[in-house]
């Protein structure tokens, strides 16, 4: 069995996630562009002398499939190296994966890590 | 005409004819992403258009003496018959570049919503039956607006003032975009937005100071002022921006650039460089604080043309009553305003000179608009704007910036 | 237990849907830029006088964790707010979620949405 | 019971994904642009003179949710039409999705596809 | 010559010169975005290297007059020696102007395949084997082509026929772009390509009507003319693709003014205003039309050079038998075309120096490519191509729009 | 003076001040996508406020003589008043594109960091106390350093050696961008950058070429020689990195363009053609291997002004020592260099005139910064500089190229 890890996170903390995934053995994994709405509260923007805010912060969103023995252990080591201590730093939540393929070899499951 | 003067025309028309994509790029990166193409091709059709529609009847009609000498002139040189001097074909394609400006400046006005198929129409309408006939009153032969002792040098009445009222004409018929005003449309491009203004200001040096129609001492001033204005237009907007909002933008800084240019137009070769200074920073607070009205009367002038040329073209056409100073210019043949000695009589003047042509534009506009309305139509279906008019007129899409396509033929 | 819900919707949808959301006291939430492919069918382009298909519709997915509890009604929130009654309106469908964090505090669970 | 069918693959070989898809019975989903860390191990740019490796390649993610008893074959459809046999082809993986509903109608599970 | 004079040859050469970048964005936006920096650079390395080949050899080439007198020159000016005369310097980078932007045209033919070594060794080769000959016979001392009475204004044979077969000799060689003719690959950034269009357009006046030498009544008619053929080359595309596809594109009104434009180059000072309307109308059409012919017969031009420029050019070569009129410029010493009285002679000119352009550059242009494919090889690898041109050739990518890079130094 | 005497220098003029945006395209495209609105701004800004200062007081500064004679003018002309005739104002405002895009330069150095009030303070003050002393040294009435015999034809140690030495200064209170050198910073928008080199090439002809005065055989010697230096520095950077790195760059020939027009830039008018390509080649090489020098010293230069502009300006300066020639100018008044028989005798005049130059501008510099530093600080919070300059310093976003945007009014 095995989960995926799926962090949102600030876009200026993806190198470091990324060192940190590698230092916890992480061989791979995807990112995207995403945009997000929380307590950060967005930014404000000027149109033609109006001000307005801009909900949607720019934020990336890490995903990882891992062994199941792995899962927490690696969501706390994104947790560590995400972190900024300030408000906006993203979450990060862990799913089920029931069966993984490499496209490649068509290995199955921890081997197609 | 020395080789010299005739040098300066072939440049300055060039210049002006390169303000049309300028102005395309400038209007194309502020309005949003799914209707840039739309933008851009409302712009260079005019190119396009205007020319022909020029020299098939536009070029005899501001230039034939006829009946109606003083109003209109007569088809005698259409299809540029008998234009064989060069230097009336060089003055005929300075002339067709304003020309080309004038109808593109309205684009911005009616971005967003209006067909396709309407806006190539109204083009060409719209040219033969207002622009032909202002130009003529100011610049033809005898134009009667001309003899009664008005000023504009370069066009702020006949294509500042003139475009910026056609968009209200215009608007008044097409109506609001879906969502304004309580959706915010921010530009998609603001690089763009600055390249056009860059292009612009460029561009301007051959508007202005190629109506001097020689390289002369009229040239320069104009030149040396055409800077000087654009330079205080944008200081001037970046400093009431910064006053009301707290931040100096981009956006402020091209727009009020533009704001400067168009109230020196009128004035150019009439003013010493200090006004053209004052010219620049009064344009550029109040074409900013122009920018509410819409807000205030509820009109969607989408990329705020009637703030900054229309009301850029009359701040500097009522600017001219008080400092038009021939002096400066040698004892050039023109009225002296309020500053200089010359009473209100320019003044007045000039506001007739407005008035009558934003009476008569608006008026002839509005009827276009209204039989374009009733026939095919000047607004595009609801969804084709939810769609964006790239796709919806022009089946195209202005940016593919990823790999992954997926698209068949069909 | 958490959930997560994922929707994808036409992008002119996305501020009713943030606004149905928060209406429905979510305080987060993650969207991302995407395409897709369904019965809606695709529009068509013109290339040198050729015609041709975009399968590959512009639409936007949201995804909201939320509290095992909440899952069903903010979905529905969410398909009341995106519909247009159109083809193509998208899609909303629920996965559980096992374990969430938040970044900044290392809160668990529901603390941490 | 869904399932959704995830695959990481390359750009390239989403027109083939694809037709595989269409081929399969699947009419529906939904793709993102996503760039992904792997074996493949990223490329080397130039900047002013000097080397530096970009490690995030664009991919591009499917998303495909399908009845419980079509994933594997659509999982296979996919992992046969995105095969290059080259490094960096990418995964796929199975996750169970709850619940489904089609915005436009309101339709539920395998009906909402 | 006057100070006007030299002005404008000045001013034209700098807006010949503007041109290749034009075209680098024109045709750089047509490209997909992992090859838009290896567009960018195959047009602006002509900037480059082509004047470095033309004072260092070129220049000698089309000027001396030797044994071989009307068909090629000689070394003596080679790296400009003895060459101290300003006039004939300006005329010398004036020349090298047109020199820089023909192997550049060649480009959007073979985009998005070929090597940038292969391209890099093929400019400065094919400006001296093919290039300069061919210059050489239309505007060298006694070349033998004009000495027989055909007609090349600002070289619509000697740039723009050339480059365009060129093309076909090229990727004869170098084959279809992997997916060819099955996937659609539209243009990744349409404002580029319309930036592209304009200022090539704001550069073609200095192109045409700075050929003229002077600025006299054959400039401000060729200058007239480059404005009305483009314009009438835009709304002809326009027109036709509406009729056919029911669409106007963005596309279309760039490469309408485009064809327009190449089509009046070799007449712009012979013909009048209204020709150059017919002019542009035509091309507009046939050149849309034209577009077809490489999936008819299998060839893939990448960017439509040949529909655009051979197609162009040989229009406008072919009409000026037609439409060649002396008289309009008071008699002016060239061969009246058969609309204006002038025979067949003409025409029969125009076809024989466009065939024997033709011939010969296909001819040698074939060679070169077939002797970089032996030596260095022409075509990038699979690979390569897959990943763009960009990543492979120059290791660059040419947007970064957002935040999270990951990049590590090596 | 002759009407296409004047026609150049307007259209000079109009070319300068063309460059502003250019260069702001050029830096813009190569800053990361949150910083390039602050930087198109920094540059823009420049054409707003330096003439309002250059009519004020600048122009008077660098015209009237006083009691400091040779040093520095006085204030006789404030306001441009009394200056009517009408080739003063012509080169009052030649004379003033040079100083609008003077400081521009110097905003590639600080990039991404500094904060816009402090920018906007620092641009009127630089251009005052460093710009317009400087300047009269070189081309004031009897400026010193002129007089002693140093040559700069249009700009060399005026223009870019002055604004590379400022980046020097103002870095050293400013620091490092957050991240350098350890993070890679690559262009966000490499079409743009290219648009901005080719906007620059375009208008150094301008430049160059008008600080003739005159369209005259100097004029034209300018020309060819800003047509040969930009060839030959491109091809020089793209061959040295081909060399160094495998590849050939966009962004090496843009920068080798540049780096080729700086050098000629103080010698345009007094060297020949072969010495120009010669000045092109060397530029392109050491600039490009003066890159490294900011990783050897630890001085964050962010887009290179320093290797471009300083290196290249004492490049051009140094070798005009060697190549300077009268001779080919007809016997022109200046001195002749090494290789021409002039001894070392202007060499020394060179040397002097840049280091005088740049002990001055970094003492100034120096204070401007440490005044802005304690006063309204000079440089952006940490937070600020994350999230980026666009956002934080003037609330905007470049690029809003997707349809979801969510935006409420406040
Ligand atoms: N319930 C949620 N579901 C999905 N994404 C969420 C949720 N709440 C927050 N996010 C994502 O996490 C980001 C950070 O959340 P925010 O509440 O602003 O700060 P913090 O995590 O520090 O409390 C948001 O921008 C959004 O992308
Ligand atoms: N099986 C599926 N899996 C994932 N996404 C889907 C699926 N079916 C549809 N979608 C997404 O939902 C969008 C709308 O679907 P479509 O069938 O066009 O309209 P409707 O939802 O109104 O029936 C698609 O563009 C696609 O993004
Ligand atoms: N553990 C993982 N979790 C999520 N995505 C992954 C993971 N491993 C690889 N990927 C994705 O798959 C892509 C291809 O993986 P890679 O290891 O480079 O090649 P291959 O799949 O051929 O072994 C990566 O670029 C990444 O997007």
């Amino acid at each position: 069995m095995l989960k995926l890890v799926t962090a949102v996170i600030k876009p200026h903390k993806v190198d470091d996630v990324k060192e940190a995934l590698k230092a916890a053995g992480v061989g791979g994994l995807t990112i995207t562009e995403v945009r997000g709405v929380g307590r950060q509260g967005g930014h404000t923007e000027v149109y033609r002398g109006a001000e307005y805010k801009v909900d949607l912060l720019p934020k990336v969103k890490v995903e990882v499939v891992v062994d199941l023995a792995d899962a927490e252990r690696v969501a706390d080591a994104i947790v560590a190296a995400a972190r900024t201590d300030t408000i906006g730093d993203g979450k990060v939540w862990i799913t089920d994966v029931e069966r993984m393929i490499r496209i490649r070899t068509g290995e199955l499951g921890t081997d197609a890590l | 005409m020395e080789s010299g003067d005739v040098t300066w025309i072939l440049v300055s028309s060039a210049l002006v004819l390169f303000m049309t994509p300028g102005l395309a790029l400038f209007y194309g990166g502020m309005v949003r992403s799914k209707n840039v193409l739309n933008m851009l091709l409302m712009n260079v059709y005019c190119m396009g258009i205007v020319p022909i529609v020029w020299v098939l009847v536009g070029y005899s009609l501001v230039t034939g003496e006829g009946p109606a000498a003083g109003i209109i002139g007569t088809l005698e040189y259409a299809g540029m018959a008998g234009v064989v001097d060069p230097e009336e074909i060089l003055f005929a394609f300075f002339a067709m570049t304003f020309a080309v400006i004038t109808p593109a400046l309205i684009s911005g006005g009616v971005a967003d919503r209006m067909k396709w198929s309407a806006w190539a129409v109204f083009v060409p309408v719209w040219v033969l039956l207002v622009f032909v006939p202002v130009f003529y009153w100011i610049y033809g032969p005898n134009g009667w607006l001309e003899e009664r002792g008005s000023l504009d040098f370069a066009g702020g009445t006949v294509i500042h003032i003139n475009a910026g009222v056609a968009v209200l004409a215009l608007i008044a018929v097409l109506g609001k975009r879906r969502g304004w005003p309580k959706d915010i449309m921010p530009p998609h491009n603001l690089p763009l937005v600055m390249i056009g203004a860059a292009i612009l200001w460029f561009g301007w040096f051959g508007f202005n100071a190629g109506s001097a129609g020689a390289a002369d001492a009229s040239a320069i001033q104009a030149f040396m002022n055409t800077f000087l204005a654009g330079s205080a237009g944008m200081i001037a907007w970046l400093a009431a921006e910064t006053v009301k909002g707290g931040k100096a933008t981009t956006l402020g800084a091209a727009s009020g650039i533009v704001a400067g240019l168009v109230a020196i137009t009128p004035a150019a070769g009439h003013v010493g460089g200090l006004a053209a200074l004052a010219f620049g920073a009064i344009a550029g607070v109040l074409c900013f604080a122009a920018i509410s009205l819409k807000y205030r009367f509820g009109y969607d002038d989408s990329l705020d043309v009637v703030a900054v040329h229309l009301v850029g073209g009359l701040i500097g056409g009522f600017l001219i009553g008080f400092f038009a100073d021939p002096e400066a210019f040698g004892g050039a043949d023109f009225k002296a305003g309020l500053f200089f000695g010359g009473g209100a009589e320019l003044l007045v003047e000039q506001v007739l000179s407005m008035v009558v042509v934003m009476a008569f534009c608006f008026v002839v506009t509005y009827i276009i608009a209204k039989a374009l309305d009733a026939t095919i139509g000047l607004r595009v279906s609801e969804e084709d704007e939810t769609r964006g008019l790239d796709l919806s007129q022009h089946a195209e899409t202005a940016y593919n910036l990823t790999e992954s396509g997926s698209m068949d033929r069909v």
